[in-house]
């Protein structure tokens, strides 16, 4: 019991989970700024991001619905945080393994973009609503090559277990060659899920100002600002558990530092991306999912297939 | 250099030849010619250098107030680089009411609402739309191209009153 | 040809250059030897012909005299443009442009100076 | 739904894309743009009434803060007028420190467009590298000038700063590594495929309709018009210099785009040429403060177009009339047209294709009623309505989620 509640208020739950997320939201900003040869920001500027705007007046408008708006952000970074607890850190196992845990983590994941709706669409504002039906509308072109992308794999290891299928690529180191589109579609597909360019459309300054988050302010933007950072690392994690299983079973250091490892060159990857291309329109974005993602994704778990019905 | 101006002064025989116009008065100098006509006379004028000598890019229209007259400039150029300017003068007795300009030239909207807005005349043909360049909330009657029209003395030390 | 992701290489290049950026103000900027900055008056140049105030095409120049063939200048840096026009127009170089272009004040009074 | 489908939409006259206030109301057809107008004037200061109470030489200054960014093109174009009323023959050096000032202010104007045209469509890292560079030119005519913005460079008979051998050198080396990334933009930009897919057929402004609507400068020339003051009718010593016009046959937003880029290719080329040829001799002539009664009228292709200013004088050291017409407002008429039958999506970047300096979305939706014309206020509700069905048309259903979540 004890240990539940500390695996979920600090270690790998909340705490570390959030000091994580603010050096991957400090790795994301320096590379960003470093590649358009801009110093960029100061190792703690994450850290003071967030506690300014835990200091600043929370304002909730007077059509929204006050519960629900501030529920809203603590669901999103609960989900998140939730999220992680079955994804393997160090070892091949994860905190809390349990048969299916892939389907749950993709669920959790799922949730936090459900709440961007939401939160646009309680705001009653003219901004948030659109930025809530853009997100809603990403959603609905992302998720699903994300989801085909990670059950290729997923396939190929025969369980729906992060843990199972980490284990099974430790043993076949070779298959993970096999697996290559699908990274690229989890790589691309997490980049629409974390709403960043090229497919910030939801919150796209230039056209609807804040976007979703148009109408929140203190604390509870905050919340969402740490659902943003948390997001990345555990899509992060969640790409470099099942793609890059590699060298685990260690000890619980080398484990660890490899972890990161395999984090900052997921994030470096979605860095990149950010950097190098100019912002999607909602219907190239929708066309792209599903005529270049989708298709990739299904030949991916076709070759999975194929291998699983070679090997056995 | 003293040059004679052969293609200005072409345009300026041309209309003489078409409307038997005084060009006495027009002053004429490298790709400029400066011409004053009737009102009477001008919207035909304009039209046959837009379509007949290829006059079809209006640069600019120019209101002015000389006093006892409103005077209005319209500044037309053909692809050569010669700039017509054409004048016309109307008493300045409220109100002033001239002929929008938008059949020849279609882009001319902002140009002449702003005459509207600054020099209080009635541009008639020219569609409704909001007043230009001054705010909505500017007071009725003041026209700030008016000769007579002064500003009032204001304060820049002080800070104006937010609204 | 057009293909996607053409900045890669140069984006990948930058992060092994010198950054362009500079922690201002933290580090100093640096502007060029005949920069207009804020005025410099030297008062036993100036004859008081008040030539400075006629040409300026902000107001932002008063010169007024304090005793016998003494003049001072009143500058008000809200009213500024920076020309110069004051500085070319001086026949007896009283007036010169300086480098100092870091003249923000939260105080619009502390804004109107004597040089 | 298909009855009342027309709703009005008005951005403006705040907005985070642009500098500047300018409101434009959108009629529009589901997701398409109807009609189109504009409204501009958020920004009138009375300069041309101030211009009537200052001297001539005070009203460079004024007039040279019209705009921030074509500063020199203004104070040229009046400076000009007022030369053409004295008889002033400015001396050769003079002319020639103007077109270099001109030029340079042409390729920190377009690096400026270039940077802005990379954030309306996402696209930061080229919004950082050009606007980066222009650091390189702004410092170079700080150099020359005095001043970043309000150069300060045009006196009336001639210029007010000469330019040393030293200075020359270091604009040279300046153009060198501007001319190097610009070649790179016009590589890695152009041929970026993400950047293509949003500019190529947006805001098209056909030949016959640019010229109708009496559009300008870079608008103009990628319409397919060859039209440049510069060449069409030139002040100063544009005639000496070796340059093309530039032109694109695309009349959207990318041929606006590609005629910037390579009009920056021009201008390095026109700078080298205007170091080489540059003669010695003064750089002003003594101009009377009185100026002789008359009217001049002058053009100049300042970065974004066409700008129009003319003079009357009446023998005093003031004139009597100072009229001036910017390029963004010769363009305006055409940005209504280019709106037109667009998707509201891309009206930010088109707005932002003409250069102007405009500012963000309203709160407040304004409807009118296409059919009677009447305007009334649109509820929150109303709009909601109005976003789920056209979502619903694009095959995603919020409805009867939104009546769920609504509780209605």
């Amino acid at each position: 019991m004890w240990l539940a509640l500390f695996q979920i208020v600090i270690f790998p739950g909340f705490l570390f989970l959030g000091a994580l997320s603010l050096v991957f939201e400090y790795v994301d900003r320096k590379l960003y700024a470093r590649m358009q040869n801009r110093i960029g920001p100061p190792w703690y500027q994450p850290l003071a991001d967030i506690v300014k705007l835990l200091s600043k007046e929370t304002i909730v408008p007077c059509d929204a619905d006050s519960h629900l708006f501030g529920a809203i952000p603590v669901f999103a970074l609960a989900a998140t945080c939730a999220a992680f607890l079955y994804i393997p850190i160090w070892s091949i196992n994860s905190l809390m393994p349990f048969d299916s845990d892939l389907i749950v983590v993709l669920y959790f994941l799922t949730i936090p973009t459900l709440t961007y709706f939401l939160a646009g669409w309680f705001s009653s504002s003219l901004f948030a609503e659109l930025g809530a039906i853009r997100a809603m509308t990403q959603l609905f072109a992302y998720e699903v090559p994300l989801y085909m992308a990670l059950l290729g794999p997923a396939l190929l290891a025969g369980t729906w277990s992060i843990s199972g299928i980490t284990a099974f690529y430790h043993q076949n180191p070779a298959l993970l060659l096999v697996n290559i589109p699908a990274l690229l579609v989890s790589i691309v597909t997490a980049q629409g899920k974390l709403e960043r360019a090229p497919f910030d459309i939801p919150d796209a300054e230039t056209e609807i100002v804040g976007g979703t988050f148009t109408e929140y302010s203190g604390r509870l933007l905050a919340m969402f600002k740490m659902t943003l950072n948390t997001e990345l690392v555990v899509v992060a994690a969640l790409i470099s558990a099942i793609f890059f299983p590699l060298f685990i079973g260690g000890s619980a250091v080398v484990g660890f530092l490899l972890f990161l490892v395999k984090l900052l060159v997921v994030v470096f990857l979605l860095t990149l991306m950010r950097a190098a291309l100019a912002r999607f329109r909602m219907d190239q974005m929708v066309n792209f999912c599903w005529k270049v993602l989708a298709p990739v994704a299904l030949a991916q778990i076709l070759i999975d297939l194929i291998v699983k019905g070679a090997l056995l | 250099m003293e040059a004679n101006f052969e293609r200005e002064n072409g345009v300026l025989a041309r209309l003489n030849e078409r409307f038997g116009l005084d060009i006495q008065g027009a002053a004429v100098k490298h790709n400029r010619v400066y011409l004053s006509i009737p009102e009477e006379a001008f919207m035909e004028a304009l039209k046959f250098l837009r379509n007949e000598l290829d006059f079809s890019h209006l640069c600019a229209i120019t209101g002015l107030d000389t006093g006892e007259n409103f005077e209005f400039l319209y500044h037309i150029a053909e692809p050569g680089g010669i700039v017509v300017t054409l004048k016309y003068k109307t008493k300045r007795e409220d109100p002033v009411v001239i002929q929008t300009v938008l059949p020849v030239y279609p882009g001319a909207t902002f140009y002449e609402r702003e005459l509207e807005g600054l020099l209080g005349v009635t541009v008639e043909g020219l569609p409704e739309g909001r007043q230009y360049p001054l705010p909505d909330n500017w007071p009725k009657g003041q026209y700030p191209l008016r000769k007579d029209w002064k500003p009032a003395k204001q304060n820049i030390d002080e800070p104006t009153k937010g609204v | 040809m057009k293909t996607t992701g053409k900045m890669v290489p140069m984006l990948l290049n930058m992060l092994t250059k010198k950054s362009d950026t500079v922690l201002y103000p933290a580090v100093q900027a640096q502007v060029p030897d005949k920069f207009r900055g804020a005025l410099k008056f030297q008062n036993d140049r100036c004859v008081g012909c008040k030539l400075c105030m006629r040409v300026c095409p902000a107001n932002a120049i008063t010169i007024e005299k304090v005793a016998d063939k003494q003049f001072k200048a009143i500058v008000h840096l809200d009213k500024c443009l920076y020309c110069g026009q004051c500085v070319d127009s001086c026949n007896k170089d009283a007036l010169e442009n300086t480098q100092n272009f870091e003249l923000a004040s939260g105080d619009k009074s502390s804004l109107t100076r004597e040089i | 739904m298909e009855k009342d489908n027309r709703i009005m939409i008005p951005l403006g006259p705040q907005h985070p894309a642009l500098e500047e206030p300018e409101s434009f109301n959108l009629l529009l057809e589901g997701e398409r743009i109807a009609a189109a107008s504009v409204l501009i004037g958020y920004n009138h200061r009375g300069m041309e009434k101030a211009a009537e109470s200052r001297t001539y030489v005070q009203n460079i200054y004024l007039l040279e803060r019209i705009c921030g960014i074509c500063s020199h093109s203004h104070s040229t174009c009046y400076v000009q007028t007022v030369e053409a009323l004295a008889g002033a023959e400015v001396p050769r050096r003079a002319l020639y420190l103007r077109a270099l000032i001109g030029e340079l202010e042409r390729i920190h104007s377009h690096l400026l467009w270039l940077g802005i045209a990379g954030h309306e469509i996402g696209f930061l890292s080229l919004f950082m590298y050009a606007w980066r560079d222009r650091e390189i030119v702004m410092d170079t005519l700080e150099m020359l000038t005095g001043n970043r913005i309000n150069y300060g460079m045009n006196a009336i008979g001639g210029v007010r700063r000469d330019i040393t051998p030293e200075q020359a050198q270091k604009v040279l080396e300046a153009v060198d590594a501007l001319q190097a990334r610009t070649e790179y933009y016009e590589k890695a930009v152009l041929g970026e495929e993400t950047v293509a897919q949003r500019l190529i057929g947006v805001g098209k402004l056909l030949k016959e309709d640019a010229l109708r609507l009496d559009a300008a400068g870079p608008v103009l020339r990628a319409s397919g018009v060859a039209r440049d003051i510069r060449k069409d009718d030139p002040n100063g010593i544009y005639p000496e210099l070796d340059f093309n016009v530039i032109t694109d046959t695309h009349a959207d937003v990318f041929g606006r785009t590609v005629v910037r880029v390579l009009e920056l290719m021009e201008s390095y080329k026109m700078i080298r040429q205007i170091i080489q040829q540059m003669p010695e001799g003064p750089i002003a002539v003594k101009v009377p403060a009185r100026i002789p009664a008359g009217e001049a009228f002058m053009r100049y292709e300042a970065p974004r177009g066409e700008d129009v200013h003319y003079t009357r004088s009446n023998g005093t050291d003031k004139p009597d009339r100072v009229k001036v017409r910017a390029p963004t407002l010769a363009n305006s008429a055409a940005i209504a047209h280019m709106l037109e039958g667009g998707y509201l999506a891309d009206a930010p970047i088109v707005i932002a294709a003409i250069d102007p300096c405009f500012s963000c979305t309203d709160r407040s939706v304004r409807v009118v009623d296409a059919r009677s014309g009447e305007e009334k206020l649109f509820d929150w509700e109303g709009l909601r309505k109005y976003s789920v069905a056209w979502y619903a048309k694009q095959g995603v259903d919020l409805s009867a989620a939104s009546m769920r979540l609504r509780g209605d």
